[in-house]
């Protein structure tokens, strides 16, 4: 933590950047982001367990960004983050330097994305088993057990897009629940305007999503709506091969193998 | 009651399916009259979040057709497509939407009879599942009873 | 009327909860759900929820719905029938489990809706409405119900008030109202005379943070300030805030076509939303974060007081536990209370 | 490790060296061997032509029988029973129907899950690998490879080497100090199915085979196949006949060459037994 | 408020025998927004088109449907029909109420009502229906022609005597390709390069072709009408402009024993070399791979020897970049080489020789100055063996195609050798004589007939030497597939014609499908033979698939056909049915976030980045743009696009959309 706090400072002194996006102590026992711009402040710098909050969400955020360079504490849900969006041209090595933490806590600095693509890579991306019982548990449901079952979890959704503002991936200016001519989702919270809502999230984030859970820890009633991206995961890894954010940006829905295997088509 | 008669829509691509199903007509090849014919320029404009939208508005199967692989009139909008198809189609079954209900082929414009068999299987299998009442029920209720509306 | 005094023993609570379905009342009431406190329907009382500092949700969703239907229509070729709301069919409801935090709430949310226009649906909704709150004996970090005028006992809002006397106590009701006294008239035998029992010292410690007053007179000087942008770097526009607040009352009116009919409904909104305020031009009066979050402080400590004379925020800390990115609106209150201007 | 092992008639009875220079071979590097027990013929070459059913009937008896005796890999020396065996896999994988009538005919379960390798691939898989410093006495002579009809083809049931020509079996002599001719007979007819009932006109298709080998200076021609063998051999007396002049150079199975090299004693090889004198 | 016009055909009987149109008609004309609904026998007769038309001036359309058979027939007769009734044009829409109705199902209350909704539902479609206008590309009248034999010598001609001007670049250091190695041309047997060096001179020559010999394709970019090409001009080593072409040089370089390419190996050049005596440009260039000087360092006996000190070895690539309209493909093809058939020894034994050589032994300007000798020891053959098919209709092979003028050739070939040789024997292997085209089969039946070349109709098993005669083991399946054997002094394989090298790479260089034998895939077997997926990219000759010079020079001529339609126009006019990405005003500019994930889906590069600049220049934002000329309007960005920032004209959300909704419910 020290040395994380030592970096920190130096780049802030250096002036190599403008704000560098971390975790302090929170309220209620949490941690939550910090935003340092002043070296004095870097003490206020926390980093443990608690710290799973994606900050990668506030690297394409607006005022953020408005700061200037950007120095970013990354974790490896993070650092995958941060290459899928430079992937998609959200970020790039001009406004972002990546202050990598390994699974070990181990603090490992980086030259530019390439060198944190590369990082990323030696992790594969994997649903932890907790999870991954659940999925096989609805897999084995028949269908209709698991549309009474999304049904009902999702009843309690008030639509506050908690899992939208806290996700990384979803930094779309105008979402789809937002575009209203015409209204693909239902704007309202209702059994329907619930599940496509959650399906189409879901859909969005296919080769997208790095698995962080962010969705699932912002949603303030607690739904298990990560199920949906990671049984996506899941699929992607079966159908398309490996899964990785990879620099080169090839997202499995835009681009395809003419032999791809399937065996439903007639 | 009468017997149940399905609603069924079919998203087809201009180029094969919506000329084979021209030629099924000019070959005067008859089929259930349950389909509704939506044309596409192909199968990779074919917007997955609409076939749900045929479901919410009392759709009980779905037909999505288009080029056979490598005869893409765009070279690739069918290879897009699949993958889509196939990362929707278990995105439905996860989420408990009937998969049995949409039927994905491909259909190129010299396979009329091929379009007349489609329909006619699609038409026969849903009719033997019966209306999608699951889905209506969700659909057509745009107030939960929670809200003691 | 004053305020009658009666003791409830402990285990005539769940006789009064029947007295009240054999009564055709529908009640709503706290349940537990993955470890979250929420207000449901429900059928027998074993299901209500006892231990819970506060729900995640308010109790509004009772009397403003996420989902407001106000019409349906239907096109006949060139011209248009429509059916209205439905006044007859509003449920009779017991409110059940609220605490004073939220009966409170009411207050602010009958002046929002009945300012100007009257909003009948709400009336309607509320009227049919009988409030039996509860009293709090314990509180957490994120409360402050003292620091805007409440306290865990406040009978303000509720029809009755119960008040548990000690962990193992009987309940001490304060009823309040007619509508109280019609509950009491249902079950007179459960509602013994009460000796002057004192609940203060029942009732959880939650100290004053600051000076409601004051802030409110800040924040007219304080429109300007950087503070906000500092304040709210970490917000991430999401609505959880607004829609578990007691008081939020932002809505949207949606309509949904099908064919030739179709219906029109009222759902929750929120300004924390970053579309929330587009113009059909593109332009947006409130283009970044900080300027919406500077909208929610500044409209329920500055705009309601000074237009309808009523504070926007009860204290119960919903927005504080629900926030993804732990703004806590406490925090910020006093932050704002120590800004030298 | 266990390799299957089926033997076929001929390596019962007429080339009992072949499968004597096999074993030595096998025994040489470690490879524990293990017979099918209970094996049939595999209806080469009548068959086939007589009875569909019956020429796959018998050779999936052997493969079930491998099966059931947990031979997941079995070495097939005989040419002719290498293609019957493949044969038979290859048509039954395609043909569901087909699969279940035979496995009824024969009444055991056939799945079609064994590997079936002929000499050569069993040498290249198990030997070769561990040939280095084991050439002894170097097999340094001209030799014409001959692979004969039924080794190489037909190409899409075996997909083995070049069907017109045929390398592995050149390489493998290289390897052992051979000095492999290019020649023009690699593949062709020894007249195998004629050798009894028109013998002359195996003196006249093996003539071609053993004359040109002996045009192009071959001191040996090295087969991997029963019927090759027996007849460039046994047939010498009408070869030569038919050829107008005496030719001696012998005939060794590949086995008998490798074996030769690597310093195995030539009774163990069955050189004893051929008609032509192995004298290289 | 909408005004739309329905129009219900009973196209004869073929509607009105099993839908009810005027009852449609009575229904649909119900419907909120629509002005009028009227069924009539032929729409698309001449009163029917009235109709619509006096509907549109007095009733104010503001949208038509037209339902009667399908939209692939008649769409644009109706659309054309409106717009001369001032409607625009895109503001009319069908409704298939034949193909898709009435001709499948029987006379019914069931297909009446389908036809409602299905005219319903075009009806809401129509609602939505934006004018759109034809798009509008400029052209720069300048043709890319990418070969210099035949096919692109032809093509470039037609170009420039239809007056535009033409590049013309080929890899070699002269133009003329395959046809200038021929000796006789089937079935003529009059002389190739005769006949072809006018031309490759009026090439040179013509003041509307711009040639680039020892030149390729480095890159392209942009589109129809407006392609980028960067082209690799080779360094030859010689100043051309200095150069007289003497020769001098040739004949003084000391490394003579290069086998020379255009010989087939059966000759040899030098380092500093020309082709072949006819050669375009006739000036030589220096191999670099082979050249002493740049092999080892020293040399340079060509500059001393040069009377105009032409030699310039500092000289080195050079990169030019040229705007073109169009471009022809004519890269032709190849012949597959060395052990690809060891068992017919090729490659083992020097008088087992391609048909190709073969030509050059029997051209006049060949090696053996026409004489058939072979090539071990220049020996006259007395015997020789054509093997057609050497490769091609071969599965085993993976050529299983027809190389097609191998027939032709090789009874041309045999013909040859027996005018030349006389008393000679010529044996010739064969599948089958395909020998479709005017005068072919009689020219074959000449070689058989008249010139006594035996045709042996079975395949060659293998072919080996023995004592100095190269034995072709082979079946006659005629005489019931009796094996035969033949002695030879000489063989000729005519080995399957098969794609260039790098014919893969070009393809996907210009963005151009090609098959799995890498020949350029054409955009229609039928009806589209000399264009590609591609507009503006078009085929000519053997790069498309085998083919002999009359088809090379009909599809190039073909191609310049096509390149001189789109020339004759200064802009093209294209389907507006094309991607657009919103636009809002500021301060969005457009809800497009700049992912660019479209940008791998499009299957033809057609989306761009734009950036979006304030009044400082400063970019506020990247968003993506699409190019109007590129796109074709798959619309596999829109369904793509998360955003739905992307829509396409003639398909739009809103469109497609309200079409669902009509369907499935009562309006």
């Amino acid at each position: 933590m020290d040395e994380l706090i030592k970096r920190a400072k130096e780049l802030l002194e250096a002036s190599a950047v403008k704000v560098v996006i971390g975790y302090e102590q929170g309220t209620g026992n949490k941690t939550r982001a910090l935003f340092v711009e002043k070296p004095e402040d870097a003490g206020k710098l926390v980093f443990d367990s608690r710290c799973v909050q994606n900050l990668a969400a506030y690297v394409t955020k607006q005022e953020v960004k408005s700061k200037g360079k950007m120095a970013i504490t990354a974790t490896l849900p993070v650092m995958r983050s941060l290459v899928q969006l430079a992937s998609e041209f959200q970020i790039s090595d001009n406004n972002l330097v990546v202050i990598g933490i390994t699974p070990d806590s181990k603090i490992i600095d980086f030259k530019n994305l390439e060198e944190v693509e590369a990082f990323v890579h030696q992790f594969q991306i994997e649903i932890d088993e907790r999870n991954k019982e659940i999925l096989e548990k609805l897999e084995k449901m028949t269908p209709s057990e698991r549309w009474n079952f999304w049904i009902e979890e999702l009843s309690p959704c008030i639509k506050c897009y908690a899992c939208r503002a806290a996700c990384p991936m979803c930094y779309c200016s105008r979402c789809t629940v937002d575009f209203n001519r015409p209204q693909w989702i239902p704007v309202q919270s209702t059994e329907l305007g619930n599940l496509e809502w959650h399906f189409m999230r879901a859909m969005h984030l296919t080769g997208r999503c790095i698995d962080c859970d962010a969705c699932a820890n912002a949603c303030p009633l607690a739904l298990p709506i990560n199920l949906l991206t990671k049984k996506m995961i899941v699929d992607a890894k079966a159908n398309f091969g490996t899964y990785q954010p990879s620099l080169k940006g090839e997202n499995v829905l835009s681009t395809f193998k003419p032999d791809d295997k399937e065996n439903f088509i007639q | 009651m009468a017997e149940f008669e399905p609603k069924i829509v079919a998203f087809v691509c201009n180029w094969c399916t919506y000329a084979g199903a021209d030629l099924t007509g000019t070959s005067r090849i008859k089929y259930a009259t349950n389909v509704r014919i939506v044309r596409f320029p192909c199968t990779g404009r074919i917007d997955y979040m609409l076939l749900l939208k045929a479901f919410d508005e009392g759709a009980d199967g779905i037909i999505v057709s288009g080029c056979h692989p490598n005869d893409c009139h765009y070279t690739s909008g069918n290879f897009h497509a699949r993958r889509r198809w196939m990362t929707f189609r278990s995105m439905c079954d996860f989420m408990g939407i009937d998969t049995r209900r949409i039927k994905f082929s491909w259909v190129s414009a010299a396979e009329g009879a091929k379009w007349a068999d489609i329909v006619n299987t699609t038409v026969a299998s849903i009719r033997e599942i019966g209306p999608y009442d699951e889905y209506k029920k969700v659909a057509k209720k745009p107030v939960k009873e929670e809200n003691h509306g | 009327m004053n305020i009658e005094r009666r003791l409830v023993r402990k285990n005539s609570l769940e006789k009064l909860f029947e007295i009240l379905k054999q009564n055709k009342k529908s009640v709503f009431a706290p349940v537990v759900k993955n470890g979250k406190a929420s207000f449901k329907t429900v059928e027998s009382f074993s299901t209500v929820a006892e231990d819970y500092i506060q729900t995640t949700q308010s109790s509004k969703e009772l009397v403003f719905p996420r989902v407001e239907k106000f019409l349906d229509y239907e096109k006949n070729g060139k011209d248009v029938s429509v059916k209205g709301f439905d006044y007859q069919n509003v449920p009779d409801t017991v409110l059940w489990g609220v605490r004073p935090c939220d009966t409170i709430g009411f207050g602010a949310l009958n002046s929002i809706f009945n300012w100007d226009y009257k909003d009948e649906i709400y009336n309607a909704r509320l009227a049919k409405t009988t409030i039996l709150s509860f009293s709090c004996n314990k509180s957490d970090e994120y409360c402050f119900c003292t620091s805007v005028g409440g306290n865990p006992g406040s009978t303000a809002g509720s029809d009755i008030l119960f008040t548990k006397l000690g962990a193992d106590g009987d309940y001490l009701a304060e009823v309040i109202t007619e509508k109280g006294q019609a509950i009491v008239a249902l079950a007179p035998g459960l509602f013994e005379k009460a000796d002057t029992a004192d609940k203060e010292k029942y009732l959880a410690d939650v100290p004053v943070k600051f000076n409601q007053k004051e802030i409110s007179e800040r924040l007219e000087k304080f429109f300007k300030s950087e503070k906000w942008v500092e304040a709210s770097l970490k917000c991430l526009g999401c609505g959880a805030c607004a829609f578990v607040c007691p008081t939020c009352a932002c809505f949207d009116i949606q309509d949904e076509e099908h064919g030739k009919t179709g219906s029109r409904m009222r759902c929750w909104d929120s300004c924390g939303y970053a579309q929330f305020t587009v113009h059909t031009s593109g332009h947006n009066p409130r283009s970044v974060q900080s300027q919406r979050w500077r909208q929610r402080i500044m409209h329920k400590f500055s705009y309601m007081p000074e237009r309808l004379s009523v504070y926007g925020c009860t204290g119960c800390g919903r927005c504080s536990r629900a926030c993804p990115a732990d703004m806590n609106i406490l925090e910020h209150l006093i932050s704002i209370q120590e800004v030298k201007l | 490790m266990t390799l299957g092992f089926y033997p076929g008639c001929s390596l019962k009875g007429s080339s009992r060296e072949y499968a004597e220079s096999v074993l030595a071979v096998a025994k040489a590097f470690d490879i524990q061997i293990q017979e099918i027990k209970d094996w049939n013929c595999c209806g080469a070459t009548a068959a086939h032509s007589l009875n569909r059913e019956l020429s796959l009937a018998l050779p999936a008896r052997v493969l079930s029988l491998a099966e059931k005796q947990g031979l997941t890999e079995i070495v097939v020396p005989c040419a002719a029973c290498y293609g019957r065996l493949s044969s038979t896999q290859y048509e039954l994988a395609k043909n569901p129907e087909l699969k279940a009538r035979v496995a009824e005919i024969n009444g055991i379960e056939y799945n079609g899950t064994t590997t079936i390798l002929n000499v050569i691939q069993m040498l290249d898989k198990y030997v070769t690998p561990k040939l280095e410093g084991r050439v002894v006495k170097p097999f340094e002579h001209k030799v014409a490879c001959y692979y004969g009809c039924y080794l190489v083809r037909p190409h899409e049931v075996l997909n083995f080497d070049r069907v017109e020509e045929p390398q592995s079996m050149d390489s493998l002599m290289t390897k052992v100090g051979a000095t492999p001719i290019d020649w023009a007979f690699k593949t062709e007819c020894c007249g195998a199915s004629l050798s009894i009932s028109r013998t002359s006109s195996v003196g006249k298709l093996s003539g071609k085979i053993v004359g040109d080998a002996f045009d192009r200076g071959a001191e040996a021609i090295i087969v991997a196949c029963p019927m090759c063998q027996s007849n460039l051999d046994m047939r010498r007396k009408e070869i030569n006949e038919y050829l107008g002049k005496k030719i001696d150079i012998p005939v060794l199975y590949v086995t008998q060459a490798l074996g030769l090299a690597i310093g195995l004693d030539r009774k163990s090889l069955g050189l004893q037994r051929h008609f032509v004198k192995v004298t290289v | 408020m909408a005004k739309i016009g329905v129009f219900i055909c009973h196209c004869g009987e073929n509607i009105s025998a099993t839908v009810d149109c005027a009852k449609v008609a009575e229904v649909v004309g119900k419907y909120d927004g629509v002005a009028i609904s009227v069924d009539y026998k032929y729409m698309c007769s001449d009163p029917g088109q009235t109709l619509i038309k006096k509907a549109i001036v007095e009733k104010g359309l503001t949208g038509v449907v037209v339902a009667s058979c399908s939209p692939r027939m008649h769409e644009p007769t109706f659309r054309k029909a409106c717009a001369e009734a001032g409607l625009n044009p895109y503001m009319c829409e069908m409704a298939n109420l034949r193909e898709h109705c009435s001709w499948v199902h029987e006379k019914s209350e069931a297909t009446t009502q389908k036809a409602i909704d299905l005219v319903r539902t075009i009806v809401e479609k129509v609602k939505h229906n934006q004018s759109l206008n034809a798009i509008k590309v400029p052209v720069t009248k300048t043709a890319l022609v990418i070969g210099g034999g035949i096919a692109g010598i032809q093509a470039s001609l037609d170009i420039a005597n239809s007056g535009h001007k033409v590049i013309l670049i080929e890899k070699d250091p002269s133009i003329g390709g395959h046809m200038s190695q021929l000796s006789e041309t089937f079935p003529t047997l009059d002389c190739s390069q005769c006949i072809l060096t006018p031309r490759m001179v009026e090439v040179a020559q013509h003041p509307n072709i711009a040639l680039y010999t020892y030149a390729e394709l480095e890159s392209i970019d942009g589109f129809i009408g407006n392609f980028k090409v960067k082209i690799r001009k080779k360094a030859k080593s010689v100043d051309e402009k200095i150069c007289t072409g003497c020769g001098l040089c040739t004949t003084k370089c000391p490394n003579k024993k290069i086998p020379s390419e255009f010989n087939e190996g059966l000759g040899n050049r030098t380092a500093i070399y020309v082709p072949f005596p006819q050669a375009v440009p006739n000036k030589p260039v220096i191999d670099k791979t082979l050249c002493t000087y740049y092999t080892k360092g020293k040399c340079k006996i060509c500059e001393k020897f040069c009377p105009t000190h032409a030699i310039k070895f500092d000289q080195e690539d050079e990169i030019i970049e040229v705007p073109v309209g169009a471009i022809v493909l004519a890269t032709g093809f190849t012949v597959k080489k060395t052990n690809f058939f060891p068992e017919y020894g090729y490659g083992k034994h020097p008088d087992i020789v391609t048909g190709l050589q073969f030509e050059r032994l029997a051209s006049a300007s060949g090696p053996t100055l026409g004489e058939i000798r072979r090539p071990s020891d220049g020996k006259i053959p007395e015997t020789i063996v054509f093997v057609a098919c050497a490769g091609s209709r071969d599965e085993a092979k993976g050529i299983p195609y027809c190389s097609k003028i191998c027939c032709m050739y090789t009874a041309k070939h045999a013909m040859l050798y027996q005018h030349k040789v006389h008393g000679g024997k010529s044996y010739v292997f064969y599948m089958d004589i395909r020998a479709g085209g005017k005068n072919y089969d009689e020219f074959v039946r000449r070689a058989i007939e008249e010139d006594g070349v035996n045709y042996i109709r079975g395949r060659v098993s293998r072919v080996y030497e023995k004592n100095g005669k190269l034995i072709v083991k082979g079946a006659d399946t005629l005489l019931g597939a009796t094996p035969v054997e033949i002695e030879a002094d000489m063989v000729v394989l005519a080995t399957a014609g098969v794609a260039n090298e790098g014919a893969e790479e070009l393809a996907q260089k210009l963005h151009v499908s090609y098959d799995p034998y890498h020949f350029f895939a054409e955009a229609h077997p039928k009806l589209k033979p000399v264009e590609t997926n591609t507009a503006g990219i078009f085929l000519a000759g053997a790069c498309q698939a085998p083919r002999d010079i009359p088809e090379s020079v009909a599809m190039a001529s073909g191609a310049a056909a096509k390149v001189a339609g789109l020339f004759s126009q200064d802009e093209l006019t294209r389907e507006p049915l094309i991607a657009v990405v919103n636009r809002q005003a500021p301060p969005v500019f457009s809800s497009c976030v700049g992912c660019f994930l479209c940008m791998s889906a499009c299957p033809y590069h057609a989306i761009e980045k734009e950036e979006i600049k304030n009044r400082q220049g400063e970019v506020i934002k990247t968003v993506a743009k699409v190019n109007p000329g590129l796109c074709q309007g798959c619309g596999t960005c829109v369904a793509f696009c998360r955003t739905k920032s992307i829509d396409i004209q003639g398909y739009t959300h809103e469109e497609v959309y309200s079409e669902v909704m009509a369907l499935l419910n009562d309006y």
